[in-house]
């Protein structure tokens, strides 16, 4: 047989095969169904790194925080501050002394004890001037840190500060050990219920059950977990429906939510999270500058439409920079409600009779085209033309709008719980100069008694809601698609995470 | 014939060259500064240079690209600045997905292709002909994510046969993985057996009617053997070199079908690093990409040598 | 003509069908006889449907061609046979020569291996046996070097090897009839003698019944004991080749004989026919020649001269020559 | 013997329909045609203005709201597809015709300059063709911004190699031709030459090659604002609806399906007209029964 035909042949008996394989595939129908220990967690977006101390990105914290790392204190699924590794604490009066009792007999996952010394490595390691710790303003206000004993830590501070505790429970606060911080971005060690076993890049990162937990009160009820990477909500949906997946705490597409509803073996929780929707504009250029064009073209916008149209109709309207889940929050929708004829008149009034151009820098995530869209007819309405530029995000979205603030109008969703004090911060994308706004912030952040607190951010939000620096749109919703018979898991987000301390199977 | 291969192989290492500078430059003019993403909109900018100086984003471009190229030539590619692991074992990682994909797309496409090209080249202006030319154009007509999407609905959602995407990892099975490929692979598939069964009947009709066809037949071999012993071997060199542009458009344009499976192929390695400016994977995948493309288009070329014996001049 | 004749054509007809529709008639009335072991000779202008004759005996007519009539070969009508057992008969019991050696050999398989392939497939022999049996052909047909030239491919060739590969492909089997269409003519005229020679010898020694087609009246002369003329695709004239040379009967025989180039002491114009031949669909009325026939009369364009005996072993198709040979 | 009389029957009617004998070039001509009218329509008529959203009337099913239902927006399918068309379709244009032309230009002189100048465009077309087409086409975006000039951009670069290696594989066979020799030899000078000479011997081959790389476009298109890559809103492209509607597959499937059958259908006219062009001119296909 000339080894010319033998190719030809070849192929063909290649290609019987080929197909003949893919038959037998087909009709094997290969699914494992889940064993009830086991947890498989879908998430859309991929961490870069395993280390939350290190870099910003909210999904590392999804991972890892609370699962892997522990930090001093927590934050519990209400927001609330609540003791970790360390037992208890005090504060001194004057409010710049803080005394922590630490947990005994906590391991890291490598074997290395924690105590005192740890805990000071690692906030130090925080705030060093090497660190690249994305929130290494947390741990501006502390002065000096000393450990007296194995079991007690002290932070003196260099001035008031009455976020410290809270922010001590972020992720980006967590505790890591002297030897494993190094390479906690590729192989996470921590005091966690969960150790690291693997990870496939752009695929799934696999934990499973840390016998030695110290805390022993907590009953686990998972001995494996997998955190699969479905960027795609149609592969979020198929991979839900066909069993691949047990659970999708945030679902991607809001569209496809009633595609659940007839689904026995599924369940879906509406919570909400602290991802507000803002147009922000730019304070310091025409005509942004004028307060009554901010206002007017507040008042062009329908709120609920664009929920409608954006979101399917999942998530709040929200006046200010402040949503229903944090503390001390105001319904100030009703500032500057939807009324064209006014926002019309108001345009007049502010020199613009016929209206005026700009354009809007949209990232390419769908919440912002969407309503990017239904906000370029509302406006239409009031003889404003706005153009829409889509900008790649991150890179060129942080270039143009937040380093550059080369912009006319933007619009993002701001992931950081109670970040209300941005728009005290200089420089700062918005350009907003409120010396009242920012002498509030100062005022919050001086006192420690929080009934003052939340009096204090009442009066911020109504500043802005009056002042309008940005379109205040909407809070998107957690939308959590999960197993009927999976139980344990946090219906709101008041920090991003995945918390799986109390997650178990109930048939 | 040992000048020629040689002066060919000179030739591609140039252009090689060629395309490390186009992207190292590329990636270098790309808006967007990898630091400030990586740490986010709050990072203060001590922080951001510390982090521009580990990455060494701080020195000169003619340094960095020689660093860069002296790296890859030693077979060193860098770590990679999002994910902080060598970016050589990224690829390697990535290409267990792509490849073994892309393989099984071409061996799909070829299974339908060459038997419906000989077949309506056989038979032409037969019923044969005319429904495997429909066929054809419609194969190539739909977009390809387009069918992956429907074959999702289909198999996995509504039958749940199969998986509805995502990849288990070799070492977690050969059975299980192949299946989670098999979808991908027929929507791969399509499209390029749409365009093979065409050159496939263009290239046998070529030679079909060529006198030594008729010899064979001469010689006492039914029609088949004479189309399949004869007639095809000759018309396998515009089918090689089809083959090989699709191997290679397999491994680089997946990315979308990798998207719809959800499947950690090189193709989204790519678009990530993208998005996120990971520019030491992005500059070591598309020069992976080239090496591949050169490397196919040379082997494609030694096939013909194999292929057409009048190519190899005096063979002894 | 003693017992059943090896081969016998009756009545053989064939018409191609026409891309733009309808039929077009290119054989008519073809017939003749063959014993084993003779030589017949097919002669005729290029054009005169002469290949067509050959290729459909072997029942390789290109798609748009039908055949009617009857090809008797070893008692079964080769016309009336499936291509299944057509295919058991070519090769192994009729072997072909075709006319161009640059293209009639597969470029992209070994001589060695196309001569075996024929054995392989008839005879199921193992390619190891088959391809030892290759090599003596090419021995056979005076191939120098034969075992190293079976492993080389045919661009490695010259003209004249080619062709003597196609010999050695044809007698592999041992054929009964070997059919050469125009098997010289793409060759230069040294090799073309030496190729004829081997034709020959191997055509004695095997005992093969040979149907040479050719527009070559020297290579008629010195290969056929019998010859057939044709023209516009029907049969002028048949009988020995001595005496269809010497004593031709058909005007058209006789045109074609003055036509061969001869050097001429006088110096005037070589002869030729007036008029060229005729595409079949424009043929004249009658006698297919009478537009040109130097000797035409009134009835020659009444209807078509029919085939006539004038005495044993000859035949002819002309009203004329009748008449002649009846004074 | 009986006579024989001869028997030519007269070929069929004149002209056998130009259906029967050209299916391809009728067909896909038929297609691009309707396509083109539609396309100029939608810049003065469309039902409903494509833009315009009633969120009330969002994802209702054909012929409950318009002749095609709406979209997650409350828009007019049907507009948008019409609308969809022109920009589609004068993408795929714009970037073809800068692709051929380039493509051809670069082609022709590398086919008549030859040495240095050859070898060096040769090589371009080889860095082209190494760098991966999709993801060259994000850089793209990436560097230039999405939008419809980048859309035509990406599309266009790719398509240069593979206009300049068709044509000068064409142009040296033409030039290898005696009577190219000879105008050579009569003094004739490169550019002259080729205008006159290559050109119109090759244009049938460009002709063919523009129509499948126009499917082609249309193709690429969708799939670049299948990534986010193409046209900004509010210009609907076919691309971008299919884009759109991939998470609606469930509640509202034919959001995805119509603009994937106007997407296949477009490109099925395409290569069914190239396919006929092809046969129409290329002089070796027209003995070929």
């Amino acid at each position: 047989m000339n080894r010319v035909q033998s190719i030809a042949g070849g192929m063909i008996r290649l290609a019987t095969f080929g197909v003949a394989l893919s038959a037998g595939l087909l009709l094997a129908g290969v699914t494992v169904a889940a064993t009830k220990t086991s947890l498989v967690l879908g998430m859309s977006v991929e961490p870069q790194g395993l280390d939350p101390t290190v870099s910003a990105p909210v999904a590392i914290g999804q991972v890892t925080w609370q699962n892997i790392f522990e930090g001093l204190v927590a934050i519990d699924k209400d927001g609330k501050i609540v003791p970790q590794l360390a037992k208890s604490w005090e504060i001194s009066g004057d409010g710049l002394i803080y005394t922590f009792k630490l947990q005994q007999g906590v391991k890291f996952h490598d074997g290395e004890d924690f105590d005192s010394a740890v805990a000071k490595f690692a906030l130090d390691r925080a705030r060093g001037p090497e660190s690249t710790n994305g929130q290494k303003r947390f741990f501006a206000a502390i002065d000096t840190i000393d450990t007296p004993d194995k079991q007690t830590l002290v932070l003196k501070l260099k001035e008031r500060n009455g976020s410290l505790l809270y922010w001590l429970g972020w992720p980006a606060s967590v505790m890591v050990g002297t030897q494993s911080a190094a390479n906690d971005k590729t192989t996470p060690i921590g005091t966690g219920p969960f150790k690291f076993v693997s990870w496939t890049k752009g695929d799934r990162v696999e934990l499973v059950a840390n016998p030695g937990y110290w805390n022993t009160q907590t009953k686990l009820g998972l001995d494996k977990v997998t955190f699969r990477f479905i960027a795609d909500a149609q592969a979020q949906a198929a991979a839900l429906k066909s069993g691949d997946v047990d659970a999708f705490p945030e679902f991607a597409a809001p569209e496809m939510m009633e595609g659940f509803k007839e689904d026995t073996e599924l369940v879906t929780v509406i919570g909400n999270t602290e991802l507000k929707v803002v147009a922000g504009m730019n304070n310091t250029r025409k005509p942004f500058d004028d307060k009554r064009v901010r206002q007017a073209l507040m008042m062009a916008i329908d709120r609920s439409t664009v929920i409608d149209g954006a979101w399917s109709g999942f998530g709040t309207a929200i006046g200010s920079h402040y949503t229903p889940n944090d503390r001390g929050y105001i319904d100030l929708t009703g500032t500057y409600p939807y009324d064209p004829e006014k926002a019309k008149a108001l345009l007049a009034e502010a020199g613009y009779p016929n209206g005026f151009t700009f354009t809007i820098k949209t990232p390419q995530m769908p919440y912002a085209p969407r309503s990017a869209e239904i906000m370029q007819a509302m406006f239409a309405e009031i003889g404003v033309t706005m153009t829409i530029e889509p900008t790649e995000f991150p890179a060129k979205w942080v270039q143009d709008v937040f380093k550059g603030t080369d912009y006319d109008m933007t619009i993002v969703a701001h992931a950081e719980p109670m970040d209300i004090d941005i728009y005290a911060r200089d420089p700062y994308y918005f350009n907003y100069k409120n010396p009242a706004f920012t002498d509030v912030i100062k005022k919050i952040e001086l006192t420690a008694d929080t009934v003052e607190q939340e009096k204090l951010y009442g009066e911020a939000q109504k500043i802005l809601a009056d002042d309008v620096p940005a379109l205040f749109l909407f809070v998107m919703p957690k939308l959590g698609v999960w197993n009927a018979k999976l139980k344990g898991l946090w219906e709101n987000e008041p920090i991003p995470s995945n918390v799986l301390t109390d997650v178990h199977w109930e048939d | 014939m040992i000048v020629l291969l040689l002066r060919r192989l000179s030739s591609l290492l140039l252009t090689l060259l060629a395309v490390s500078a186009l992207i190292f430059i590329v990636m270098d003019v790309l808006p967007g500064d990898p630091a400030a993403i990586m740490l986010g909109t709050s990072a203060s900018p001590d922080t951001l240079a510390a982090l521009r100086h580990e990455l060494g984003l701080d020195q000169p471009l003619i340094i960095r690209y020689a660093l860069w190229l002296g790296g890859v030539v030693t077979g060193d590619l860098g770590n990679s600045y999002t994910y902080g692991v060598p970016v050589a074992g990224l690829i390697a990682e990535r290409l267990a997905v792509t490849l073994p994909l892309a393989l099984f797309a071409i061996v799909l496409s070829v299974a339908i292709a060459i038997p419906l090209g000989v077949a309506s080249a056989a038979r032409r202006n037969s019923a044969v002909d005319y429904a495997a030319a429909f066929v054809s154009q419609l194969f190539i007509a739909v977009p390809g994510f387009w069918v992956g999407l429907l074959l999702v609905l289909v198999f996995s959602v509504s039958l749940g046969w199969m998986p509805s995407g995502g990849f288990p990892g070799w070492h977690g099975g050969f059975g299980s993985s192949l299946g989670a490929l098999l979808l991908p692979a027929i929507a791969l598939a399509l499209p390029q057996a749409g365009v093979l069964t065409r050159v496939t009947r263009s290239a046998v009709l070529e030679v079909l009617n060529d006198d030594f066809v008729r010899t064979a037949r001469a010689k006492g071999l039914p029609r088949r053997a004479a189309l399949w012993r004869h007639a095809v071997p000759n018309a396998l060199v515009p089918v090689v070199t089809i083959l090989g542009l699709q191997f290679t458009f397999l491994i680089a344009g997946a990315v979308l079908v990798e998207n719809v499976f959800n499947l950690p192929g090189l193709g989204r390695l790519a678009f990530q690093a993208l998005t996120q400016r990971d520019i030491i994977v992005m500059q070591d995948v598309v020069l992976f990409f080239a090496a591949l493309v050169i490397i196919m288009n040379f082997i494609v070329d030694l096939s013909y040598l194999y292929l057409d014996p009048r190519l190899r001049g005096r063979s002894r | 003509m003693t017992g059943t004749p090896l081969l016998s054509v009756e009545n053989l007809a064939v018409s191609m069908r026409l891309p733009a529709g309808g039929q077009m008639q290119i054989l008519t009335d073809v017939g003749f006889a063959l014993d084993a072991g003779e030589t017949l000779g097919v002669v005729g202008e290029s054009g005169s449907g002469k290949s067509l004759l050959s290729l459909a005996i072997m029942g390789l007519l290109p798609g748009a061609a039908t055949a009617t009539g009857r090809i008797m070969f070893e008692g079964r009508d080769l016309l009336a046979l499936d291509d299944d057992t057509l295919c058991s008969v070519r090769g192994k019991r009729v072997g072909m020569i075709f006319q161009e050696p640059m293209t009639a050999l597969n470029p992209a398989m070994t001589v060695g291996d196309q001569i075996a392939e024929g054995l392989v497939w008839h005879e199921g022999l193992s390619w190891k046996v088959a391809r030892a049996q290759a090599v003596e052909l090419l021995d056979q047909v005076r191939i120098a070097d034969a075992r190293r030239r079976a492993q080389t491919y045919p661009h490695e060739m010259s003209g004249g090897q080619r062709q003597r590969v196609g010999i050695a492909m044809a007698l592999a089997l041992k054929p009964a009839l070997m059919i050469a269409d125009e098997p010289t003519t793409a060759l230069d005229v040294t090799v073309q003698a030496e190729v004829l020679d081997i034709l020959d010898d191997l055509r004695r020694e095997y005992g093969m019944a040979l149907i040479l087609v050719s527009h070559d009246l020297g290579v008629i002369a010195r290969m056929c004991a019998r010859t057939v003329v044709m023209y516009a695709g029907r049969r002028m004239e048949e009988g020995p080749t001595r005496d269809v040379l010497t004593l031709p009967l058909n005007p058209y025989s006789r045109g074609l004989l003055r036509a061969v180039p001869k050097r001429r002491t006088d110096g005037g114009k070589l002869d030729t026919i007036p008029g060229s031949v005729p595409g079949f669909a424009r043929l004249p009325p009658g006698c297919c020649f009478s537009d040109r026939c130097p000797e035409r009369i009134a009835d020659c364009q009444e209807a078509e001269p029919a085939w006539a005996i004038p005495t044993a072993g000859r035949g002819v198709r002309c009203i004329r020559a009748m008449q002649e040979f009846a004074r | 013997m009986s006579a024989v009389t001869v028997t030519v029957e007269k070929p069929a009617a004149r002209r056998t329909s130009l259906f029967l004998r050209r299916p391809n070039l009728v067909i896909g001509g038929a297609i691009i045609a309707i396509l083109v009218i539609i396309a100029f329509v939608s810049l003065f008529w469309t039902p409903m203005p494509p833009g315009k959203m009633q969120i009330i009337h969002k994802l209702k099913p054909p012929l409950a709201q318009g002749l095609l239902g709406t979209d997650h927006f409350g828009r007019d399918v049907l507009s948008m597809l019409m609308a969809g068309a022109w920009n589609s379709l004068s993408i795929a244009t714009v970037a073809v015709a800068f692709g051929a032309s380039l493509g051809t230009l670069l082609g022709v002189t590398a086919a008549a300059r030859r040495g240095v100048f050859e070898a060096v465009a040769m090589r371009a077309n080889d860095v082209i063709f190494a760098f991966p087409p999709i993801l060259s086409a994000m850089m793209l975006g990436a560097l230039l911004g999405t939008g419809r000039f980048t859309a035509i951009i990406a599309i266009a670069v790719f398509m240069v190699p593979v206009f300049s290696r068709v044509t000068v594989s064409a142009a040296s066979q033409v030039w290898a031709r005696d009577y190219v020799l000879a105008a050579r030899a009569a003094g004739k000078g490169g550019v002259l030459i080729t205008i006159e000479h290559i050109l119109p011997n090759i244009a049938n081959q460009i002709i063919v090659q523009v129509t499948i790389q126009l499917g082609l476009a249309i193709l690429t298109e969708a799939g670049l604002s299948f990534l986010g890559l193409g046209m900004a809103p509010p210009a609907p492209t076919w691309g971008r609806m299919l884009a759109d509607a991939q998470t609606y597959l469930g509640t509202a499937p034919w959001l995805a399906i119509l603009p994937g059958l106007a997407i296949a259908l477009t490109v099925f006219g395409f290569n069914m007209l190239g396919d006929g062009l092809r046969d129409l001119l290329d002089p070796r296909e027209k003995g070929r029964t």
